[in-house]
């Protein structure tokens, strides 16, 4: 009935979005345990940067007004220092706290960022136009697709790619990917984990920001509880994916994104608002079929 | 001054002592065996030099340099190797990328691509393997890997953690004479957690034993070897000493 | 402790005083996301609050007002509207949702004083979800779906429509339910389908690719939703070509969040009075030149008009009544049948405090620019057993 | 040894009475005061004792966070709602409730009893499954439970009014209520923890591996404290529905999910002691805040924080009792009366652990 070529596009721009999200939080997972519930804020942070603060109704774009060529790297940049900032500011001091201590105060620190963002913007979402010209439909494939899409779709690849490069030919990634699996071990071979947190950091918050700019772009709307949802989404994600592993995390996301369209599409309309209690279903037989995670080696123990 | 001077220290796990006002002095090119009972405080006095776990009271100094407070990285980066229990090898990771990691404390860079040749020469099984995820290496091939790493940081002082655990006997020796070879090439300051006496004698050193944590003998290996197979002649065994298993 | 036990005690202190006027209480949220919807409306009823005392007072007596914040949070508007009652409120205006707003009403209920929701558009924000003594100063969600219906098949042929409900918050519900009972009753119409999404859906891709599946794009989309999904909606929309007539509640009413579809054209909201400075009544303008003067700019949307409505009625009827009890006033109040006010013609019923037909300033935007096209009263005021489903 | 032994046992069932006590002492406090906003607040806070205490019972003893309780907490506060609303109103707003169910007016104690047995029975059926996970797996399908039940609590039309909020609870949860519960709560909690369950259960917690091997099973322990939690926590969501007068189901997601469980952390997951405390200062530094937003005199001077800083500091506040204790305020240990008999220092007492 539905195009399938049209689906397809959906559900993997639904899904790029997701994996990225679940990128930023598994990589800090990764090397702290920590479950970082302040994600979705570094989201809302991210696109409301793009406005003036005020709490008038009528947004005035801030860095919204830079050309993209300048206004993309100074997002992500700012993503990143907001990351960086958090975990000088807090996570650093909790390193060797128990990570539901740690869990538990990045979702502190996650509430200080919203209502900040409340008290700075008021609480009315605003209106965003950031670069509109990318809604407009092309064809491809036989589908009719917001230019948008397809953009989120290389975006993700690209990101992904260039995250899998940076950690697979780099230093800072060597070290990152052995910090994520052995933390302790690392740091005995000399691995400064400083450098390999704060980087860590850096990425997530770059990652955060690149779900900003596409969710601003394709909303065109800010509100402080923007990020919430990807965030948990990407949240089950990363676990579903096998804590740790970073191409588990991307894949869920994925799949996440997937599921929930084609749930969207095919469920009977009376069915179609419990949509989300089908797709957590999925989630817990998920869990119970493979704990460990569906991307890792059956072999290996669950984490935690 | 010694390679490594330990000076009355102390480690708890919350109100759990594991050592008790232990010291313990290590002098240049030695190897050194440590044995002792299960819940001898061996790992721990191992994990406090390594700043792994915090002492709670003493001091320890290399090379004249205070280790006490210094995080792991520092402290590896002073000089000091540690070749863990269990190995820790990380799995994701391949045999390659295994050495790696801990190369970003040095500076040459030209030596580091020689010396992971050099390894690859002394173990040839990694070499061959250099590719492959090091998590699908046998537990043999994985303690080659973990000595392998910790060499790769060109360290003064090597610490080995029980080499010999779930070895068979010919690894294990064969572990050891790499080790032993190893040692006299570059120098190496060894310290090692060895159950068997007898092992320990044949590779030849220094042993210490550990009980309770505490040091409650010291002597050459192969004296202790002598005593404790006298002492299961006439007691049983005197401290339990596993048999290996493959 | 101590400085908390000395400040309330300072505040039971100050009530004697002020014994001769007459108390507002305002129990609504001064922090947290609802205070952009409570704020301007609470404005307003403190603009017609001013002009009554300016005029002499009601009752011969000055109207004071107290305020207690429930910061978007359902256990202190329980709290908020306990407060404003310590502090001598002898009538209530509480949040603009029903939900945020329920638990201080319920307190003034409790006190036998009459409440006010500022903007509810829930037919329980009153006697079904309050009690006698409970009204809200809007008009009914379902109204304002009746009318986009009513208003469409008449000045624009709407034949074929199609419902997008957002079935988060239950204001949607509302505009869909008015939208399903009028549109089916008029001429050669057909609703062609319906999708489900949520306000939070990072993207509506899959809804938008199963409009794109019928084999004629409809006529009118009815859109039940508020800002932000609302907007974030009718981006994705015409992102996808889809040119249909896009209708809505007075939710999305406000040119603020227009930037997220820039040049928008072909969108329809209903509205109790408009903000452009192009309403045909002249007193509409008043007030909102009244409202700059007051906060320094013009109101942001529609939902500012409610808080000075109410604050008239109520005025009105404690007039006619002579005093403050709460159900001598609800009385006067359930005469009102077709009562003149600033915003059109307001009824109340003993079943019902609420509006269930209201004269609606249809608002459209074309290219991006939003103008009052024409004024529209739905032809049978919504039933109760409809609103009630 | 078994006057030792016996010593121990007094000593840990003096906990609930200490906090018991505490809990008196503040509501008298707030009675004495007279002041109707704060009986309110009392209220609601004694509620969230009984909430956070019903967390306690799962998460402490099982060492498993929950992301799923506020779930249980949705199901007992519609139940009551099924059985306490007016029959004229059910047919109104909920008319797909089962006829037995439409004209069911229960009084509210034995309302709230059933509400608490249909969270628990909930609990077996979804811990059945759930808790054959471990780690962080378990908390995530904690967290699937919830939004699944706030999906189907959001759009069940008939049933539980979907997102219209159901209305016409009677508010008759006062501090006084609200005090029996917690109490009860408290005391059931103490009981569970002391029992052999308890005590099997928390060795899991030190050390899952070693537990497992010494023939403990986990699961029918962590299953039974699941079932006890959510009767208790289903009872909180019962007088929640009775203290504001409107359910909704967005009440119950993740705003309250969070806070609870940033009070039981920041009071100590460790011990009961920590659940109790923790609700009590954070409920008491909200209310000074809020208070301090509204305007404060001292003395002379009058200061006010700004709208919305209240929140912020909270945030703030709980950062640093992390930072700096990061198990929680008690850290682990619970309040009990000192028996003046010398104890051996090797036994281990077997509430304080952390």
């Amino acid at each position: 009935m539905t195009n399938f070529a049209q689906l397809f596009f959906d559900a993997a721009s639904l899904g790029g979005l997701y994996a990225m999200a679940a990128l930023g939080i598994a990589l800090i997972f990764g090397v702290m345990n920590l479950v970082n519930f302040a994600h979705g804020e570094y989201i809302a942070f991210c696109v409301f940067a793009l406005i003036v603060p005020s709490t008038d109704a009528v947004a005035v774009m801030l860095l919204g007004r830079a050309p993209a060529l300048i206004l993309v790297p100074l997002i992500l940049a700012l993503g990143a220092a907001i990351a960086i900032a958090s975990e000088h500011a807090v996570f650093r001091h909790l390193r060797r706290a128990d990570p539901v201590a740690m869990m538990i105060s990045s979702f502190a620190l996650g509430f200080v960022i919203r209502n900040a963002l409340l008290a700075a913007y008021g609480g009315r979402p605003k209106a965003i136009s950031l670069w509109p010209d990318l809604n407009t439909p092309v064809r491809i494939a036989g589908a009719e697709v917001p230019l948008l899409q397809l953009i989120v779709i290389l975006t993700t690849l690209l990101v992904v790619a260039g995250l899998a490069a940076l950690l697979k030919k780099t230093r800072l990634g060597l070290e990152m990917r052995a910090a994520a699996e052995n933390f302790t071990m690392a740091r005995l071979l000399g691995v400064k984990a400083n450098v390999v947190i704060t980087g860590a950091f850096a990425l997530s918050g770059a990652l955060a920001a690149a779900v900003a700019l596409i969710m601003a772009t394709q909303t065109g709307v800010a509100d402080v509880r923007m990020g919430g949802q990807v965030m948990l989404v990407a949240f089950i994600a990363t676990v579903i994916g096998g804590l740790g592993s970073l191409p588990g995390a991307v894949a869920a996301g994925f799949l996440i994104g997937a599921a929930s369209v084609l749930l969207q599409a095919f469920l009977p309309l009376d069915a179609r608002p419990f949509r989300d209690a089908f797709l957590y279903t999925l989630v817990i037989v998920c869990l119970l079929v493979r704990p460990q995670g569906l991307f890792v080696a059956a072999s290996a123990k669950p984490r935690v | 001054m010694s390679k490594l001077g330990v000076f009355d220290i102390s480690v708890r796990y919350g109100k759990v002592p594991a050592i008790s006002d232990l010291t313990f002095h290590l002098e240049e090119g030695e190897r050194v065996f440590i044995s002792g009972p299960n819940g001898a405080g061996k790992s721990s006095f191992l994990n406090a030099i390594c700043g792994k776990v915090p002492t709670s009271h003493g001091r320890i100094e290399m090379d004249g340099d205070l280790l006490t407070g210094r995080s792991p990285e520092a402290i590896a980066r002073l000089g000091l190797s540690m070749v863990p229990e269990g190995r820790e090898i990380f799995g994701s990771l391949t045999v390659e990328e295994n050495l790696r990691v801990g190369t970003g404390i040095r500076q040459d860079a030209q030596a580091i691509e020689t010396d992971i040749e050099e390894i690859f020469a002394a173990f040839p099984i990694l070499g061959e393997r250099r590719r492959a995820a090091a998590g699908a290496l046998s537990g043999g091939q994985q303690q080659m890997l973990a000595i392998g790493r910790a060499l790769m940081t060109n360290p003064k002082l090597m610490m080995v953690d029980e080499p010999s655990l779930g070895l068979a006997p010919k690894i294990v020796d064969q572990v050891y004479d790499t080790l032993a070879a190893l040692q006299e090439e570059r120098g190496l300051t060894l310290l090692i957690v060895e159950q068997s006496s007898l092992r320990a004698a044949r590779v030849g050193g220094r042993m210490v034993l550990m009980r309770g944590g505490r040091i409650v003998g010291e002597g050459n290996a192969a004296d202790m070897a002598d005593r404790d197979a006298l002492a299961q002649a006439y007691f049983g065994n005197s401290h339990p000493e596993p048999e290996a298993v493959a | 402790m101590k400085p908390l036990a000395f400040a309330s005690a300072l505040a039971v202190l100050a009530l004697p005083a002020a014994a001769e006027d007459i108390t507002v209480g305002f129990a609504i949220a001064q922090s947290g996301w609802m205070e952009a919807y409570d704020t301007p409306a609470a404005t307003a009823a403190k603009i017609r609050i001013e002009e009554i005392n300016a005029n002499g007072g009601l009752l011969g007596r000055k109207i004071r007002w107290v305020e207690a914040d429930t910061k978007t949070d359902r256990q202190q508007s329980a709290r908020a509207g306990l407060q404003v009652i310590d502090e001598g409120a002898d009538m209530m205006v509480v949040s603009c949702d029903y939900d945020f707003g329920a638990p201080a009403a319920l307190s003034a209920e409790a006190e036998g004083m009459v409440s006010f929701f500022l903007c509810a558009e829930d037919v329980k924000a009153g006697i079904q979800g309050v009690g006698p003594n409970s009204f809200s100063g809007s008009v009914l969600a379902a109204v304002q779906g009746a009318t986009m219906a009513e208003w469409s098949h008449a000045k624009r042929d709407a034949k074929t429509g199609y419902v997008l409900l957002d079935t988060t918050i239950e204001y949607n519900k509302g505009i869909c339910t008015g939208f399903d009972w009028m549109f089916p009753q008029l001429e050669g119409t057909e609703i062609v389908g319906r999708d489900t999404f949520k306000n939070d859906d990072a993207s509506i891709a899959s809804q938008i690719t199963r409009i794109k599946a019928l084999p004629e794009e409809p006529d009118v989309i009815m859109l039940c939703s508020y800002i932000p999904g609302a907007a974030s909606a009718v981006r994705q929309i015409r992102a996808a070509g889809i040119n249909s007539l896009i209708l809505n509640g007075s939710a999305v009413d406000g040119s603020y969040w227009l930037d997220a579809t820039p040049d928008l054209s072909g969108f329809v909201v209903p509205v109790q009075g408009s903000i452009y400075g192009d309403d045909p009544r002249p007193e509409v303008e008043a007030f909102n030149a009244a409202y700059e003067k007051a906060t320094g700019s013009r109101p942001a949307s529609s939902y500012a008009y409610p808080g000075y409505v109410l604050m008239d009625l109520w005025s009105k009827a404690v007039e006619r009544a002579g005093t403050l009890d709460g159900n001598a006033v609800t009385t006067e109040l359930e005469k009102m049948k077709g009562e003149q006010t600033a915003f059109g013609p307001r009824s109340f019923t003993n079943e019902l405090h609420h509006q269930n037909s209201a004269e609606m300033q249809i608002i459209e935007i074309q290219n991006g620019k939003p103008a009052v096209v024409e004024n529209w009263t739905i032809s049978n005021p919504v039933p109760l057993d409809v609103l009630l489903n | 040894m078994s006057s030792q032994h016996a010593q121990h046992r007094l000593a840990a069932y003096s906990t609930p009475l200490i906090l018991s006590a505490i809990l008196l002492a503040f509501v008298a406090f707030v009675v004495i005061l007279g002041d109707k906003a704060l009986a309110r607040t009392a209220a609601e806070t004694l509620v969230r004792v009984t909430l956070v205490v019903g967390l306690w019972i799962f998460v402490g003893n099982s060492g498993v966070i929950s992301f799923g309780h506020a779930g249980y907490m949705a199901i007992g506060a519609y139940c009551s709602a099924w059985l306490t609303l007016k029959p004229q109103s059910k047919a109104l707003f909920l008319p797909d409730l089962p006829p037995w169910l439409m004209d069911a007016q229960w009084p509210v104690l034995p309302a709230a009893i059933a509400s608490g047995l249909l969270a628990a029975l909930v609990a077996l059926l979804s811990g059945a499954a759930i808790l054959r996970l471990s780690g962080i797996a378990a908390s995530i399908a904690t967290f699937a439970f919830l939004a699944i039940v706030n999906t189907v609590y959001s759009n069940w039309e008939g049933v539980t009014g979907a997102t219209s909020s159901v209305v016409g609870l009677t508010r008759y949860v006062d501090h006084w209520v609200a005090l029996a519960w917690a109490v009860a709560a408290i005391v059931a909690a103490n009981l569970y923890a002391n029992s052999a369950s308890g005590l099997a259960l928390r060795a899991t917690r030190e050390d899952e591996v070693a537990a497992k091997a010494s023939g403990i099973d986990m699961y029918r322990h962590r299953l039974w404290s699941l079932v006890i939690s959510a009767f208790f926590t289903g009872i909180s969501g019962a007088l929640l529905g009775h203290s504001i007068g409107v359910l909704n189901p967005d009440s119950f997601y993740l705003g309250i999910t969070f806070i609870s469980l940033a009070m039981l952390v920041v009071g100590g997951i460790g011990s009961l002691s920590g659940a109790v405390i923790g609700v009590l200062l954070l409920s008491l530094l909200i209310e000074l805040l809020v208070r301090a937003e509204r305007g404060i005199t001292i003395g002379a001077t009058q200061f006010a924080l700004p709208s919305g800083s209240q929140e912020i500091l909270i945030g703030v506040a709980m950062i640093f009792v992390l930072i700096l204790r990061p198990a929680g305020l008690t850290g682990g240990r619970e309040f009990k009366l000192r028996l003046t008999l010398p104890r051996i220092p090797l036994s281990q007492e077997p509430t304080s652990t952390n």
